[in-house]
């Protein structure tokens, strides 16, 4: 059994790549915006249908329209932001709990949708990278790495160093920053918080949707099953540290390689419940997560 | 000599590198007025915060009526006997001024009848009893600061830390809220007041102690004190540039 | 014309009136200090200027229009910065970073590279510590940062809000001649200080706020002698 | 005190009116859906208790009411206990659940205990999926008693007793006082003596406790149980719509946004069947247009029209004073 064990490791590093993906944008519209969105799963099996139509409908290949759902899912979020900022500045008792409250809703909203135009059935996403794998014989240890997942690790790359990159390097991954960090302080510095808060919740709610279609790829997709994302990106985030995206992929890392180890080794029945009860004894021991950062 | 009701010894707060408050050690004698005082940024607000438990002193230890409190929450150091007020006013907004005295008042009397019945003595001690059914949001500041008084009397301490009760007061208002401090002295509660507006530190004040820093560089009392040339420094800066 | 004029300003916050029709005006190229107790009104008043805060009723007019409807980032486009009380950074970014927040805007962004050199000329110190996460500066060095960052707004008028507070001694010297400096280079600044003895001698002009309402204004050299002043902070 | 006269007074005349539903009618669907309904008004206001009375969302409300209607289950058809006890344990159980996932998450901010609860229920549902003991996927076949008048009447007197436990607990004895000093500022709480972490954690037992037994009541009633039916998250889903719509932190609120939620739930599901999940998008898109335009909830709106009515009345009749 223990010769299972590098296969259940590169499972979950490729698994937890692709939760960084959302995962990143999830800790950061809590950090810009300070919305926690319980419908992120949700926009993650939106876009997965919506790559999966147009497969069907186009016929061309499914890869090829993660740049049409980046697209239309940003835009979405882009004239999304005005109503979510609203809850979150009203003056009634407590506007964040408003705010989650509202995303609650809206993936109750999203979730009734899917089932009503998609149904209850499960579908899978073909593309190109769907049926080669690659091997490695080493020996007493054999390892199997479907070309998809490894797709999905370069996917994650690119995000995870594209997003690096424009929050270090560009003015407004610096305003987008220093919103976070200070907002009244980013106000005096002349960055319009609300317009920095669109973009960023576009940005997240496009690369969700866009994982999707990576998801779907490898997994399948149907319409309940953003529940099990949404609950993800939480762990991922809040073992974390809410807000802090550097320990992002080191989380999503950990969850993707207890996920993996409980598909190989017990009932992955039991996922969920070891991955609340990691998350029960880290909020137990360290409120703020992992790196005691955060909130 | 008489008994000490709080002695502060040797306390520290340290944040990151910054020393808050660096060394502090005074004692506060049974039924007196302290003042604590120091220009902005000085260090009162975060020893005021050390001593009612919403910090943990870094070094040194606090001692109430002969027992180590240092690093006891809050509500425990209610229990013991210390009310504090808010400079920030905290009022349960959405709640009328006789239930906030409610709440405070359940620690000493755990039933709803006896509860009110204190409430409403206190408030009448403290002025505010016709408008005991308004809600709390709807006072005045100066409403509003009484209230915190009002709560905090509530919990029958031995020890209460005013925290800028008079600051933002016009001065109708604000010699009100001295006269009404000078009575909660004279039921024998020993009080210790940080307060920026000196004219009220230094008529009401026993004894001052001085911050600046996060140290203290004077103690004593106020008519020495504000003839300090240490203190007057430390208030106007350095005479000569 | 004065650069900045205050008209009968009325701030609220929530339900309690902090300021009482405060008038003032600052001409351009001056220094002018706004003196006061501690909750006298002196940084309410910054912030409405900046936008932070809305007045009530009342008028600010910057270079001949009005500003007091305006959000924080267009007030801060007309060209009016403020180096909050107690730094206000952005804590996890370094120093650099920081700086390059400060030019955000598009009109700072075109003189981000000569305002940067004039920045590091004036603190060397945060030229060395360019890398640097702000947060793990020293006091001094985060006050120089805030000023910098302020700096690299390219501002008409700059306005500090208890610059020496918490600075130990030397350092409180060291920020009152960087303050006299910029003065001395022609910037119109508003100074908020309760270090009263160094703001009266650096500044041109000044007002005494108390409870909310302007009282008292005049020359450094006139308050100076008025033992009313002296009073009002000691209460002697 | 005169609210809490009238307030005795409707509550009488309503149950009441409830008590004699099996008098009027024969017939058992209506029998089925005032029990229902009761159910939902009980789950709704438990849930109240914590949102609407500490500001602290509970996400997986629906693991309560699953974990009393197994318990109750298990107990019934393994151990052969007698119902009431049995669902009477199914609520303790819910309560410790409660105590224990409490104890870390609501020492924290809101978010990250509405996370937790959330997955929380997640779990429970997984747990139930596995277990042999709750028979998997297939779920639990309970003793059946097929008598729909003793179920009403039991809900009834259930719910309706919590009703007025909770009233008297949360608007008149010092818990709930306490608890909206927590919800208004813990801090200031602090300061007065009260410790925010043990009063939040007793108010999620007071909440989890009675959700419990109305799921072990269910369970009986239904006689069968699966882990879609009572640990899905539709069950928390119309709580949450139920309260939020009709308005946090009112009892009153939730009870009303209850009978509404569920009358059109039972409509759409009798008369629109075909389109049954589009009663999620509609359930979905009611809560959130709800905290947009009704931040307060239906009660909540409606109380502060009375409010300003009686506002506008007091500042006419002051006009009309001074003009005279």
């Amino acid at each position: 059994m223990i010769s299972l064990l590098p296969q259940a490791l590169i499972d979950g590093i490729l698994i937890g790549g692709i939760y960084i993906t959302f995962a990143i944008g999830f800790s950061l519209a809590f950090g810009v915006m300070h919305i926690i969105d319980f419908a992120v799963g949700e926009w993650v099996m939106l876009g997965a249908f919506m790559g999966y139509y147009l497969n069907r409908w186009l016929g061309l290949d499914t890869v090829v329209f993660l740049p049409v759902v980046f697209v239309v899912f940003g835009f979405i979020g882009y004239i999304l932001q005005p109503v979510i900022y609203k809850v979150l500045s009203g003056k009634r008792g407590n506007p964040h709990l408003m705010g989650l409250v509202f995303t609650f809703g809206l993936g109750l909203m999203f979730r009734g949708l899917g089932l009503t135009f998609f149904g209850f059935y499960s579908h899978s996403l073909k593309t190109f990278l769907s049926s080669g794998s690659f091997s490695l014989d080493l020996g007493s240890v054999f390892i199997t790495i479907p070309t998809v997942r490894l797709a999905g690790l370069f996917y994650a790359l690119i995000i995870t160093f594209g997003l690096t990159y424009i929050l270090k390097k560009t003015d407004f991954g610096i305003a987008a920053r220093a919103v976070a960090q200070n907002r009244d302080a980013a106000g005096l510095m002349g960055v319009n918080i609300e317009r920095i808060s669109s973009f960023i919740y576009a940005i997240y709610v496009g690369i969700s949707a866009m994982t999707g279609i990576l998801i779907g790829s490898v997994f399948s997709i149907n319409a309940q099953m953003g529940g099990k994302y949404t609950i993800m990106a939480f762990f991922v985030v809040v073992l974390a540290g809410m807000g802090y995206l550097a320990g992002v992929p080191w989380a999503a890392f950990l969850l993707g390689i207890v996920q993996a180890i409980f598909l190989i080794y017990f009932n992955p029945g039991w996922t969920l419940l070891a991955v609340f009860i990691i998350l029960y004894v880290i909020l137990l021991v360290s409120p703020k997560g992992l790196f005691g950062r955060g909130i | 000599m008489s008994e000490a009701i709080l002695k502060i010894e040797n306390v520290s707060k340290v944040f990151g590198g910054l020393r808050a408050v660096d060394q502090v050690s005074f004692e506060i004698e049974k039924g007196e007025i302290v003042g604590l005082i120091g220009p902005n940024g000085a260090g009162k607000t975060t020893l005021f915060n050390v001593i009612s438990g919403y910090y943990a002193p870094t070094e040194g230890s606090i001692t109430f009526q002969g027992r180590a409190i240092s690093g006891f929450p809050p509500y425990r150091l209610a229990r013991e006997g210390i009310g504090r007020t808010f400079q920030i006013v905290k009022p349960f907004a959405g709640l009328t001024v006789l239930e906030n005295v409610v709440i405070a008042s359940f620690l000493k009397y755990p039933r709803m009848a006896d509860a009110e019945k204190n409430a409403e003595r206190i408030l009448d001690f403290t002025g505010l009893i016709d408008k005991k059914d308004e809600s709390a949001q709807g006072l005045t500041l100066a409403g509003r600061k009484r209230l915190e008084i009002s709560k905090a009397l509530a919990l029958e301490p031995s020890l209460l830390l005013l925290d800028e009760v008079v600051a933002g007061l016009n001065p109708t208002e604000a010699d009100k809220t001295i006269e009404l401090i000078l009575k909660v002295r004279d039921q024998g509660v020993t009080i210790l007041i940080v307060e920026h507006i000196m004219r009220v530190i230094m008529n009401i004040s026993d004894r001052v102690v001085v911050l600046n820093y996060g140290q203290k560089i004077a103690e004593g009392k106020p008519g020495e004190v504000a003839k300090n040339p240490t203190v007057i420094e430390a208030y106007l800066g350095e005479a000569q540039a | 014309m004065s650069l900045l004029e205050v008209k009968g300003i009325n701030t609220f916050y929530g339900e309690s009136q902090a300021l009482w029709d405060v008038t003032f005006h600052v001409e351009k190229g001056t220094l002018v200090t706004l003196l006061g107790a501690n909750g006298a009104g002196k940084t309410t008043t910054l912030k409405t200027i900046c936008g932070l805060l809305k007045p009530e009723s009342g008028e600010i007019i910057f270079s001949g229009e009005p500003i007091h409807t305006l959000p924080v980032h267009e007030i801060a486009d007309r060209g009016i910065t403020l180096i909050p009380e107690g730094r206000q950074l952005f804590p996890q970014m370094n120093v650099e970073e920081n700086l390059l927040a400060g030019s955000y805007l598009k009109r700072a962004k075109k003189k981000r590279k000569e305002n940067l050199e004039r920045v590091y000329e004036l603190f060397p110190v945060l030229k060395e510590r360019r890398k640097q996460i702000a947060e793990t500066l020293s006091g001094g060095e985060q006050q120089m940062l805030a000023i910098g960052r302020a700096l690299m707004q390219d501002p008409q008028l700059i306005m500090f809000d208890e610059p020496s507070l918490g600075l130990a001694p030397i350092l409180v010297q060291n920020v009152f001649s960087i303050i006299k400096d910029l003065h001395k280079r022609g910037a119109t600044i508003l100074l908020v200080e309760q270090n009263v003895n160094q703001a009266i001698k650096v500044a041109d002009y000044c007002y005494v706020i108390e409870n909310g309402r302007i009282v008292m204004e005049g020359t450094g050299a006139e308050l100076e002698k008025d033992e009313k002043v002296r009073e009002a902070y000691l209460g002697m | 005190m005169k609210s809490r006269g009238r307030f005795l007074w409707i509550f009488v005349v309503v149950f009441g009116l409830f008590c004699i539903v099996p008098l009027l009618t024969k017939n058992t669907f209506f029998l089925r859906i005032a029990t229902e309904a009761l159910m939902w008004i009980g789950l709704a206001i438990t849930w109240d208790v914590l949102a609407g009375y500490t500001g602290y969302l509970n996400f997986g409300h629906g693991a309560f009411f699953g974990i009393g209607a197994y318990t109750t289950a298990i107990l019934m058809t393994k151990a052969h206990w007698f119902f009431f006890p049995s669902a009477f344990v199914g609520g303790m159980i819910a309560g410790l659940v409660a105590l224990l996932a409490g104890f870390p998450t609501l020492r924290l901010y809101g978010a990250y205990f509405a996370i937790a609860t959330w997955a929380l229920g997640r779990a429970f549902q997984q747990l139930a999926l596995v277990l042999d003991i709750t028979g998997g996927p297939d779920g639990m076949r309970l003793p059946t008693f097929l008598n729909p008048v003793f179920f009403f009447y039991t809900m009834l007197i259930f719910v309706g007793g919590l009703f007025l436990i909770l009233w008297f607990l949360l608007e008149r004895a010092p818990f709930g006082l306490k608890l909206k000093a927590i919800r208004e500022d813990e801090e200031g709480a602090m300061a007065i003596g009260l410790n925010p972490a043990r009063v939040k954690v007793m108010a999620f037992i007071v909440s989890a406790i009675p959700a419990g037994i109305i799921g072990g009541i269910y369970a009986y009633w239904i006689t069968y149980i699966n882990p879609a039916s009572t640990l899905g998250d539709l069950v928390t889903d119309q709580a949450v719509v139920m309260a939020v719509f009709g308005g946090l932190g009112t009892l009153i609120g939730p009870t009303i946004g209850a009978a509404l939620i569920y009358a059109f739930k039972t409509y759409f599901w009798a008369y629109l069947s075909q389109y049954q999940v589009l009663y999620l998008v509609i359930l979905g898109a009611a809560i959130a247009a709800s905290v947009v335009f009704l931040p307060d909830g239906l009660w909540g709106a409606f109380v502060s029209r009375q409010e300003g009515r009686k506002a506008l009345k007091k500042g006419l009749a002051l006009k009309k004073e001074k003009r005279a």
